[in-house]
């Protein structure tokens, strides 16, 4: 039976499914064997080519690292409990204290992925929201200057 | 020499620090917030004292807690780093009046290096060449053409009042002139209701390029060679290395030579930098830094010298302990600053846990950082993680030996710009020095996400193994205790 | 170029040459014997290949096993390291018949340099230095006295057949010869039932100097310098540095050349070192390592070459990276080998777990290690765990350096001899260069056990607070999970 | 109430006790004060000088680094299981695996502490095993020539 993984790079997700040794994203495939070695580290192999990563479970799910690419896996049925920062697709929290500078968007605002959302600033440095898809945005919860946590809900999505 | 020196800075810098005082017999004290407790740099030194809250604004920037801190431990000198205090001309002269060393130049010298106009005139006096601008003596067609003559083609027409590029305008030559001075005024009166403009040379596609210096307190200023910092993000330094790839011998000779006249021009003491943009033959004064660089293990790497150690000599009143015939270059260094953010979300800053923190290592090899395994990366400052730097005979073998480097440097828990790097690392343009300040910017796309189709397949088999629970292969499952068997054999994973 | 490299070996060179084959984009292939799955060495490869029991003679030292391995992985060439094969001119005879390169000298050379009475007469022939010795004609008084005038006084008279001293004379003027010679005939006679004498300079506490030299195909034979390896410990070297703080400009031309003068006799290609004895102005030659050594390392600090990426250069017909003109020596560089063993008992080999094992850090240090936490060192190999390696500006920092780093490397669940190298390079004589070849085994309670009372105290205070059972400053708690808290605030451990 | 330690390092053996930050050995006191860092390091502080360790707890007992000297401690009723190879202060046995060249003693034989008893060999190079304390060897259990196991033991010491 398939495994199927959502995988998170960043902000960016796909979604994987791996069976027998193929991995299938997007509909592309690749063959790969994959073998513990000690100390953490696995070792994957393509054809030829071997490479050489690090995996460890966490709470928020696997979290795998190849050739300095560095991802987070959540395996379903794995029961891993994501934080709270990818928990909700449809509601996008701050990834950090951070002060709004910015709202671009108000409620029913049709917006295309990529569009700017908002900007938060943080560590001296603008930090643009951006739409993770193409969508509607439902409700703005946060104002112009205000100091938002991980935790708040900046902008439900839909 | 000083007998304790107080590190008023975090992270990788004040590890850096406290490592060289350590290994010229100098005790230090670190400072540190209550977000910082348990960090590498508060284990690293021979004391260490709370200063405040996690917001550097109560704690590394608070003057009085720092200078309470250096009384306390009988501190009797203190390093700023960089960042936070260290180009803070009233910070130095508290420690100055507290009759404590600062690290560094003297708060008069800061202060003067700190204003840019003030700074233009005293190293242009001196003869080193700035950016050629000027507001003209009036608004009129006629003087507005006069000053772009003087200035030079290509120029540049900027709002006096603005910025953001409203009311800018390129100028190529003569003819193009009228119709350009029409139309920055007008949109600079549109947007600024001030249609006044500033005439400037127009500097295209320019690298960064900086220069090490250093003084004495005996009349000693040498110069420790360029490197070229050229690969920015939004004003931000990612990849920097030394020597200069298109900085030839004639250039090095007029750049460095600029460099001391700028130093001297003001009295300089201690290590700094002067920055600069090339175009072409051409180069300009953009700053000078009165203080350690980020950067700076790459010169130490060209040339062989410790630059902090130097720093503390020149402090404690000794001779430099080089001269300029004393120092060369040698092969070729590069530094990658790696950071917690996302390069596919606009770079957006990332914390979290460093759940797994391998450094790669290997000769000529240096990696300097201040955090560790098991650490939490907060919010609270700068979310740079550590600095791969590489040494090599070449350009080209330093090149390859940063992108093993990055290969094998291992992060698991957040995201980090390790991938961005390494896609810059192996951009045909940025190995044949065909960039500009710019060049990120405007070839984002290129970098960013900065992994492959094949990268993200591997990375989905090896998550899709990793992952099943109670398997023997499962890594999470305590692999690291005292009890775990060594010599796990190398178990097919068939999955 | 060389597709694919296989190195026959483990350890920390093996992970060394896999780092540089990476970093030239040469694929590589680990062997590895039972015992050393999942060893570092096994991991840093592209490929890795079992190759037998963990008995070297089983594995490491199976020609058709690394023969086959190679065939089955389409390598193409071979590196040796050190140790092992490195220097049997039979294997390397194999190699090349199979049509592989192996990253050496040829065979013959091998064979030529690896008979030390035939290599003594082909550097003696090319007019370097050798250790003047004779038979003499007849064993009768005069004959030997006459023997002894022409090596020269002080001499020493050993016996032909045997060893371990006995039959052996010292002789430091032609009033001592007569008494002397007959004590050791008899003694000889007693011990081995042959009187007969052999008459050699002695050579008063020498230095051991060896010259780093490399050649290519194309005729170009090149010298990378000298290290000083005289701290030696049963023939065994502890600490080496480079350059040698006691050649003088003088000293070091002349043996440079003798070096570059034996390779080019014997027709020598790829990496071999040459080894001096030196004692006051006067040097002769030991012997030639046809292999790269163990602490090339220093070399490669003090010169900003990489030996083992001019190794794969040559073997691959290439010009050398560098001409003479292009070397020069900067800076100072030391090398300890940290090794699992015990001094306070006759630097007994340990076994037993790296229950904690961090490299020391920062500018300047580097670390070539083939073990990692976690990993059992067992009995079947050499106990050397890893080589600190420091560059400093100076002897002086290279000094410091290298013991900061040595009070930095954390090494828990076996005995190791960190304090005893630390020991070393804090004694003065160390430090003034009063040394010779045999000044460890003469001075040996200077530096066992390495530890002062106030360390062994300080030792206990930490184990009576750290083995506190149930207490939250537990480090043995499992405190390196993914759940562990990173910002642990200093708890102050009254007890 | 002090705390009593047996610490080894490498063959030697101390007896030391410890009571309100104040370390006895052989009648030589110091005091310290140590503190707790994060990652398994220890700050240890006497009068002006701190240096920074490490520890471990394992099942031969604790062990502590600190400046390049490692060491390992029994402390008493920790209920730490000593290894094998150093169970039992009367019964010599090797190190690890290797093969006995010399046997010096024979039962019965008195002898001071240092004096050689038998050397091993492994790793081609010679192990004296010398007598751990002033005392009269009630056995020998192995020959030369034998190969003998680290669980071996080799005399029987009292």
């Amino acid at each position: 039976m398939a495994t199927k993984l959502r995988v998170t790079i960043g902000t960016r997700e796909f979604a994987a499914s791996v069976e027998a040794g193929v991995v299938t994203i997007d509909g592309v495939e690749g063959t790969f064997e994959v073998a513990a070695g000690a100390d953490g580290r696995w070792t994957v192999r393509q054809g030829d080519a071997r490479s050489v990563g690090a995996a460890l479970k966490a709470q928020d799910g696997t979290w795998v690292t190849l050739a300095g690419i560095t991802a987070r896996a959540d395996v379903e049925g794995a029961g891993a409990r994501p934080r709270s920062r990818t928990s909700d697709a449809d509601a996008l929290r701050p990834p950090m204290s951070a002060t709004v500078v910015r709202i671009h968007v108000t409620a029913g605002a049709v917006v295309n992925e990529g569009d700017p959302l908002l900007v938060l600033e943080a560590m001296k440095m603008e930090l643009p929201i951006r739409a993770p898809r193409d969508g509607v945005v439902k409700a703005v919860h946060c104002r112009e200057g205000e100091l938002v946590q991980p935790a708040t809900i900046l902008v439900d999505f839909e | 020499m000083m007998r304790r020196v107080l590190i008023a800075n975090r992270g990788e810098i004040a590890v850096r620090i406290i490592r060289a005082c350590r290994e010229m017999g100098v005790r230090t004290v670190a400072v540190y917030s209550e977000a910082d407790a348990g960090a590498p740099h508060v284990l690293a030194a021979d004391d260490a004292v709370e200063i405040g809250p996690a917001a550097a604004s109560d704690s590394y920037l608070k003057v009085d807690a720092l200078l309470d801190a250096a009384r306390r431990t009988d501190a009797d000198a203190i390093h700023p780093g960089y960042g936070f205090l260290s180009e803070n001309a009233a910070f130095a002269a508290r420690v100055e009046s507290a009759g404590l060393t600062f690290i560094g130049p003297s708060s008069s010298v800061i202060a003067a290096m700190g204003s840019k106009t003030a700074a233009r005139k005293a190293v242009s006096a001196a003869g080193v060449p700035v950016v050629p601008g000027e507001t003209p003596a009036s608004q009129d067609l006629a003087a507005v053409r006069a000053s772009l003559g003087r200035v030079g083609y290509p120029a540049l027409l900027k709002a006096t009042a603005g910025g953001g590029g409203k009311g800018m305008r390129i100028v190529r030559s003569d003819d193009e002139a009228d119709e350009a001075i029409a139309a920055a005024s007008r949109e600079a009166t549109r947007a600024f209701s001030d249609g006044t403009v500033y005439v400037e040379r127009l500097i295209e596609r320019p690298r960064h390029i900086e220069i090490q210096v250093m003084a004495d307190r005996h009349g000693q200023t040498v110069h420790l060679f360029e490197r070229d910092c050229t690969l920015q993000r939004r004003h931000q330094k990612v990849i920097e290395e030394a020597p200069g790839p298109t900085v030839t011998p004639a250039i090095r000779e007029r750049m460095t030579r600029a460099a001391v006249a700028a130093a001297q021009a003001v009295g300089y003491v201690n290590a700094g930098t002067v920055e600069f943009l090339l175009s072409g033959d051409e180069f300009y004064f953009l700053e000078m830094n009165t203080r350690l660089q980020v950067e700076h293990p790459i010169t130490e790497e060209i040339t062989g010298v410790d630059l902090v150690r130097a720093q503390l000599l020149v402090a404690a009143g000794e001779r430099l302990p080089f001269r300029q015939d004393d120092l060369s270059v040698r092969g070729h260094a590069v530094e990658c600053r790696v950071y917690a953010e996302d390069p596919a979300s606009g770079f957006l800053p990332q914390s979290g846990p460093l759940l797994r923190y391998r450094e790669p290592q290997g000769p000529g090899i240096r990696v300097d950082a201040g955090v560790r395994e098991g650490q939490s990366i907060g919010v609270h400052y700068d979310p740079m993680l550590a600095k791969v730097i590489a040494y090599g005979e070449n350009r080209t073998a330093a090149f390859a030996r940063t992108t093993r480097a990055l290969e094998d440097f291992d992060i698991l828990g957040l995201q980090h710009n390790i991938g961005f790097l390494a896609a810059l690392l192996r951009d045909p343009r940025v190995v044949a020095c065909d960039t500009h300040t710019r060049f990120i910017e405007e070839h984002i796309e290129s970098f960013v996400p900065g992994y492959t189709d094949e990268q993200l397949h591997a990375l989905v088999a090896l998550a899709a193994v990793a992952d099943g629970s109670g398997d023997p292969r499962d890594p999470g499952s305590g692999g690291r205790g005292p009890g775990f068997d060594p010599f796990e054999t190398l178990n097919r994973g068939v999955f």
